[in-house]
């Protein structure tokens, strides 16, 4: 029977179900076949803390969220249109996030008097009217799938397992996704039980007839590919971006890569997916603890290698005194902190932007140290070649800070010719850098570059300029030891005057503002780049002028920084934390930046966002009767 | 490259100990036994036979840690207890080098335990040179790990509560392939200490019992003063029965439950006294020699190599997994970037 | 305290294992073997005889360190790898409590061996359960330093390169006063073991082989199936001699090199075989056992107590410090005060 | 022969000397008993960094200076009146501070060939006229003791040695100080050794009779008591006045205390003075390192001690990681920061104030922790109580913020009588503390006081009242582990809360402004107190106007700080780093603080802040006509 379709411009779906259910998997298939049909895209998945939670339990949900459109988008989605729940408690999770009218698809095998118990519904949502609400398809995807599979000769279980593949061929058939890429990801996968292959290939076929054939699924949806600009595309996540740009810019610098690491989450991929690329030379070293890991890493710079520490917050605590040591050393580290809820152990798998001023002032003593932040999953990769060359050419640690959003979150990646990739090349010093009124030449491991300031990088191997370093104070020029108060000042100065300095080699703070005419400026940092974004444009749809800025350098911030803070007559600076940008930008700036802060472990919502907004566009748009009133 | 002094690699092997003095004043307490170990290992290095700038000397913090600063190779002088880690990087990112550590008592059993049995067990290429001198010295004083119990110092007016470190039974304990112990003033027998060291693949870890006459004089006078010294230090020779004593009067036996014991020789029959072989695979002999001395006093010390065993090290290894990965040659970045599952644009 | 619930230390030595289980739903993956050491834990604490309020249970990070939340003891599951020190300072300052450690491979000897060596020195009056399921679990399974060398996880897709510790080996090298082993599985072995432990005055630590069934499925196998565990677990008892097979046919013997080894009982005269003795002061035999199985498979592993020697916990010393300081009567605040050298304006 | 007596109100005098020459102690006798005849001081040790470099070397130039007067003063004093050397490098190291006019005492003995050009003098300068502008005072202390000494039977090394009680003989006569304490002293070292002892005694006097009958020496000085309120007073060091004041707390908190330390310059001596204190059932514990430190610490405060730990710099970065999770554990913990050179190694003998914004934010994720800073030696002892009382009230961890000079600087103290130290008694909470709508009553380890916002201190051995604690986020009142956004965010701001509402009892910032009408203010916190005080008298006793504020409490601030702050055209704030302490006013409360910065390991002279106070005091009183041009 003909089915009417329906032309949407965006889509946000949320898979959920229990951990052992392949929501991820499920998610990032249809991720990918989205991907690949050319629309715009961003995913959040959301673990669970456990490993895996006791079957059926609200703690045991994992979900998968995917907000896909025939335009550009910037974030995940605040509330997602359809809901896939595999059993109650994937329901009870997320049902307060749907809004009325949204779709329900709900696995009804899985709501059993038990399972509901599980959960605390005494009663079956599905059969009550507490739903009635929003449009409910129960659909018995286990059962469907084991029947459809029977002929197989597989366990039950593994027919059941099956199921999240039927879910996938259903919703692919509702919104018109190509199954192909599906197809030949699962042919890899079970390349060698050809049996299961098999299995989840029909699993898959039929999910996509039986939206064809039920009653209730009468209408499909078409969302048309969004005009990105020409490119070859990829969907990635923020790991993979990171790790992708640290190889990348050992690639351009010309340096081998050395990763000294310590598992953490949301971290640990990074150092996964490094220890994968051994064919581009890249050493990965897990060590006994975090120290450890930036110890070796530290080590392998004096080496000459571009040397890189992964971890998150409570990593970063302990890394503190070596951090401390890179600063008096001046040697080249990238310091990646993926950061999650805190303090202390605090939410590992939620995101959080509150290591900021850790990252600034983590260290005793003056001990400035340069930060980047990327400001989306795929701008990972664009990040670490800038830490990079800030490290390699002011011989310094450098900070990147990402997030759990940024870490797993994904987006749609135009994929860059490695030929416009910027040249980064390193040149070890390897001839004596000083000349004595004499005449005579001689190796001074701190006689500095006038222009960047930096030390020369003398790797050992090379003849002639054997030195010692270390971290007590060193003498300017010579480095040896030196007690003398005035040194020591000038030290202190030098280091700081040498990270204030690369404020010349980084772009101006740009400003968006189509009017031209906003007195209000919304400025943030990292990953909350997609929600104000879009805040801010939902605000502009309703007439409202906001400007927005976006820190890439946090430390030293653009040059004009504090002139474009000074035009506006409100300054608002959301912040996953409480205030820590806002300190920065009122200390540094002495503007009265309004921080709005919130410590959810989730990304802002953009329309939350823009409600905050809202209140200072409108008193500033009063007359010109903006619609938002 | 034109103004390079390009002397030491030129003649890399022709070194004499005073190409590896630094023209830094060292600034020891007159009467340190790291004096004593500076011109060992400065006598010693030529001996490698590798240029100055294929050495490197890293070190933790303590009075011992100011080592690197008076050698003319290339050096750290890190922050307390990581140097271990430090040269690990180092060592495993750089193969070429001649990478050594340098530590004290305390920077490497108290602070930097940690580090120093994970680089024992994973067996990277470096050569640890562990100054013991039982006692904190740069902090000015208090116990360390291989202080006696009971020990009177500024942090335990009443005595130490806590019993002592054996360096050598820690480091066995931790898979060690490298064990020795030397004496800073005996310098023939610390030079052919760090030679042996320096000959084996992979961690190899040398205790030397320094005098630190400040806080700590005459911790070892046991094994120094000639009226006590032959009875007391029991020189360990590879392939050759341990006996000792002015008269080799004392020597080493296995007693029925596994351990060793002394007796005088000729209270035996000579085919029991235990022949030293520091290339035994098995753990145990090793052990129990380390086990021999009395831990408060020191009393019956063997020094000279406990174990010495092959087992690849950690740079190797990492060294030829890169390899495997690059038989069908070098990474492709661009395909890297690209990955399996893209879609075009135009 | 008029509404204080005074139940459980009106009754402190009845009390049951329901008592010991909180009302935490407990969230370990469906068949991770640590369920059967917290029921084993929770039907043994009964049997200490203390109320509950007098026990803690302090955790580092790691599947493992859930432990304390499923209790009803006092406990702090603390952060990573730091769980001996924390433990140490409560049990230094609280020598009323019963204080157990709960760590895994990862939190213990990774991060944490420091803490653990030096805990293990000092005798502190804790008792330390090592979970070692040869993986970090919480981290979704990278290689442990229990993990043996060449194993392929997240995070060495080529194989690991570090050469495993041997945890007892390392405790004895250590100066540890109580060593011991067990698995998960067995039931009555692991609380036998636990009762040994606490009956120590001082550091206990007691490794518990425990089934990581989401990332190392199996890793203990060799010493569960019934087919192969009678000839690969060596069961010690105290006063008995070695010998372990369904039918007794394999037994330990000395080498002549002090190490020990794995014969046919009937291939050797009764009185050669080892009686195993934990309480002999010498380490040398415990070492040796502690060498006996395969580093990497496990093939021949003994389990129970290997060394349980006495020697005065830190605890004890301490406390004897302060009594001795204070027979004079405790401190005059005042007096200290005003010190010696004062003067006074009026 | 007869001498004149001339009457100063204050000298500043300067031993210095090889490490073996004992100046420390010579400097320690001369003050206490220039203490014990009552003149106000501060003294100011001076320590090389190494344990004994080379004798007769720059680097092993140990010096002491006193600084005493008839009137109150508050800093060991800017530039001596009286230069002791002992040998040449002692001479080379002082003279550069040393202002025209003074008395140099020289140790003509040590001035031999092989000394002076030891460093680097060609000629000897007591010979050549680069001296002239000074008194010289050459005397041949070493000789003139070996001579004294000769009929006792002692080495010609230990006759040698007695030089510095020659020298405190003769200083001691110049000065008119009594000698008794010394010789008690003296009595109480060398008890068993009685043949060193009447050698030292007779030195001592033999110096005292050089000064009556030597020509060179023709005026003596006399410096009247200074009129101090009344009271008993002793001379303090600052270490020791944090160990008394910890020790003082323990007894009023009527908790045991439990220290958890690893050595480290320049904390030690308070690790070493707590460990004599077992009578009072003090507990030291010496780790492994200074994460166990923290960590036993924090077990010992889970179990009721009043727990400590002491460091410095790099060892509060390596604690970064448990603070945090004493922070979320809500326990009582006092940090002990004596503040260091940094960065890393830095400077370990010199003083510095960088550590704040590490007290401040040095942890992943939002982690207040509540900071205090002594502001002179003596105040280390008000301050160790006031950090007790903060942390076992509010049930946290307190920073407290000593540094190098406070540390081992001296001053007189009024002792105080126990009956006046604050009540400080703590309860452990032994009942429930929550009751349900039913009646049934429960522990909650996170239900608060609505007061303090502190949650309740039950220790092991509590029956009905066990619990489990931990780093991850907590539910709000159960305790219980908790994901939910909302609670975490809530957590978040409550933890916050609590630190900012200790505000509401400490006492409002005081301002110090005589003439009422100053429109600059000069605020500092910690050990910048002593020179801000002086230069401010400096000022207005040149007629300009200036107001000062100390800082007790720097986080939370008083409440009042702001509107302090506004009330001043200027604000000035000299720190010993490069700006924390104004990052935080600016950024806190949008004024322009300008910072007057130097980072040399030294006190703040009180002449150089006063030359920078001038500059904006002058702008203000420019018609006033103040006479400070
Ligand atoms: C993080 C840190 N903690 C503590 C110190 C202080 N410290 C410096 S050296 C040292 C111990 C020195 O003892 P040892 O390692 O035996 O060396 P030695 O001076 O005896 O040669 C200590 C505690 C420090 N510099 N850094
Ligand atoms: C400072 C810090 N570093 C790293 C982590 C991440 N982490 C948590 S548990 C763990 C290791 C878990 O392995 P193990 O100790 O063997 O415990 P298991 O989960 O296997 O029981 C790691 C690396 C952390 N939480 N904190
Ligand atoms: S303190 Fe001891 S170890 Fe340090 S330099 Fe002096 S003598 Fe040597
Ligand atoms: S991951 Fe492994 S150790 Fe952790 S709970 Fe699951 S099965 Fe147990
Ligand atoms: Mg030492
Ligand atoms: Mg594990």
């Amino acid at each position: 029977m003909a089915k009417q379709t329906v032309q949407v411009d965006k889509v946000i779906i949320r898979f959920a179900g229990d951990s052992g259910d392949g929501m991820q998997l499920t998610g990032d298939r249809f991720t990918s076949s989205t991907a690949s049909f050319g629309n715009d895209l961003s995913t959040l998945p959301d673990f669970p803390a456990e490993i895996r939670a006791p079957a059926g339990t609200l703690p045991g949900v994992s979900a998968f969220q995917l907000h896909f459109a025939d335009h550009e988008i910037m974030t995940p989605g605040d509330a997602p249109n359809v809901l896939v729940a595999m059993n109650p408690a994937a329901l009870k999770a997320n049902l307060g996030q749907l809004p009325r009218g949204a779709d329900i698809i709900v696995n009804t095998d899985e709501f059993t008097k038990r399972n509901l118990t599980k959960v605390g519904y005494d009663t079956n949502p599905i059969e009550d009217d507490s739903l009635e609400s929003w449009n409910v398809h129960p659909v018995a995807l286990t059962s469907l799938t084991v029947e459809s599979l029977k002929e197989f000769d597989i366990t039950k279980k593994e027919a059941e397992r099956a199921k999240n593949m039927f879910a996938l061929g259903l919703l692919s058939w509702l919104y018109g996704r190509p199954t192909e890429g599906t197809e030949t990801f699962l042919k890899e996968k079970f390349g060698k039980k050809p049996e299961i292959l098999a299995a989840n290939l029909k699993a898959l076929k039929d999910g996509w007839n039986f939206g064809e054939t039920t009653e209730d699924f009468s209408i499909r949806y078409e969302v048309k590919p969004a005009p990105l600009n020409a490119g070859t595309y990829r969907n990635i996540n923020g790991n993979l971006a990171l790790a992708y740009g640290l190889i990348a810019a050992a690639h351009q610098t010309k340096l081998p890569l050395f990763l000294g690491s310590y598992p953490i989450t949301p971290a640990s991929d990074i150092l996964h997916e490094l220890s994968k690329h051994k064919d581009f030379g890249v050493r990965t070293f897990q060590a006994e603890d975090e120290i450890a890991g930036i110890g070796a890493a530290l080590g392998a710079a004096y080496g000459g290698s571009l040397a890189i520490t992964t971890t998150s917050g409570p990593g970063v605590a302990l890394k503190s005194e070596a951090i401390g040591l890179a600063v008096a050393l001046e040697l080249p580290l990238i310091i990646i902190d993926v950061q999650r809820g805190g303090p202390s152990t605090g939410l590992p798998t939620k995101t959080e932007q509150a290591d900021l001023l850790q990252a600034m002032y983590g260290r005793n003593g003056e001990a400035p140290v340069p930060i980047v932040a990327p400001q989306s999953p795929a701008d990972n990769f664009n990040a670490a070649l800038e830490a990079a060359r800030i490290a390699t050419t002011y011989r310094t640690p450098v900070f990147l800070l990402s997030d759990g959003y940024l870490a797993n979150g994904s987006e749609p990646w135009r994929v860059p010719e490695v030929s416009e990739l910027p040249d980064l090349t390193v040149t070890f010093t390897d001839s004596h850098n000083w000349t004595a009124e004499d005449g005579t030449t001689e190796f001074m491991p701190f006689a500095r570059d006038p222009e960047t300031l930096a030390r020369p990088w003398a790797v050992p191997g090379t003849p002639g300029l054997e030195h010692r370093i270390g971290g007590i104070e060193k003498a300017d020029v010579t480095g040896h030891i030196s007690y003398d108060p005035d040194n020591h000042d000038f030290m202190v100065r030098t280091r700081q005057a040498k990270v204030d300095g690369i404020a010349s080699t980084i772009a101006d703070l740009t400003v968006d503002d189509p009017s031209g005419e906003a007195t209000t400026l919304v400025i943030g940092w990292g990953s909350t780049f997609g929600p104000i974004g879009a805040a801010v444009k939902l605000i502009r749809n309703r007439g409202g002028k906001v400007a927005q800025a976006h820190l890439r350098h946090l430390n030293p911030m653009p040059a004009n920084t504090g002139e474009v803070l000074k035009q506006y007559d409100h300054v608002i600076v959301p912040e996953m934390n409480l205030g820590q940008l806002a300190l920065l930008l009122r200390g540094k700036y002495l503007v009265d930046a309004i921080g709005f802060n919130k410590v959810r472990g989730l990304p802002f919502k953009a329309e939350e966002l823009a409600e905050v907004i809202a209140t200072y566009v409108d008193t500033n748009n009063a007359n010109e009767g903006s619609s938002n009133g | 490259m034109a103004d390079v002094d390009l002397t030491d690699s030129a003649v890399p092997v022709k070194l004499t100990a005073k190409d590896f003095k630094s023209d830094q004043e060292v600034r020891w307490c007159p009467g340190c036994g790291d004096y004593a170990i500076l011109a060992a290992v400065q006598s010693f290095l030529p001996e490698l036979g590798i240029p100055r700038e294929n050495i490197c000397f890293i070190s933790g913090i303590g009075c011992s840690s100011r080592f690197p600063y008076y050698l003319t190779t290339y050096g750290m002088h890190s922050i307390h207890g990581r140097a271990p880690s430090i040269a690990t990087g180092l060592a495993v990112s750089r193969p070429d080098l001649s990478v050594w550590v340098v530590t004290g008592d305390g920077d490497a059993l108290s602070i930097g335990g940690n580090h120093l049995i994970h680089a024992l067990r994973r067996n990277v290429n470096l050569k640890i040179l562990l100054f013991n001198n039982r006692i904190y010295g740069l902090t000015k004083g208090q116990y360390s790990p291989t202080s006696e119990q009971g020990k009177v110092t500024k942090s335990t007016p009443m005595g130490s509560l806590d019993y002592p470190f054996n360096p050598l039974s820690l480091a066995i304990g931790a898979e060690a392939t490298f064990v020795a112990r030397t004496v800073d003033s005996d310098r023939k027998h610390l030079t052919d200490v760090l030679r042996q060291a320096s000959q084996h693949e992979g961690t190899a870890l040398v205790e030397i019992y320094q005098n630190c006459n400040i806080f700590n004089d005459g911790a070892f006078d046991l094994l120094k003063n000639p009226e006590t010294r032959d009875d007391e230090v029991i020189p360990l020779v590879q392939d050759q029965p341990i006996i000792f004593g002015a008269e080799g009067q004392h020597c080493v036996v296995r007693t029925e439950h596994g351990s060793l014991q002394i007796v005088p020789t000729d209270s035996v029959d000579p085919v029991e006294i235990v022949v030293h072989d520091a290339h035994h695979p098995d753990t145990a002999t090793a052990f129990a020699l380390s086990r021999l001395s009395d831990p408060e006093t020191l009393h019956q010390t063997p020094i000279g190599v406990l174990r010495d065993v092959q087992r690849p090290s950690y740079d190797r290894l990492m060294q030829s997994q890169l390899e495997t990965a690059q038989e069908q040659g070098s990474g492709d970045l661009q395909a890297m970037l690209r990955g399996a599952d893209t879609w075009t644009i135009d």
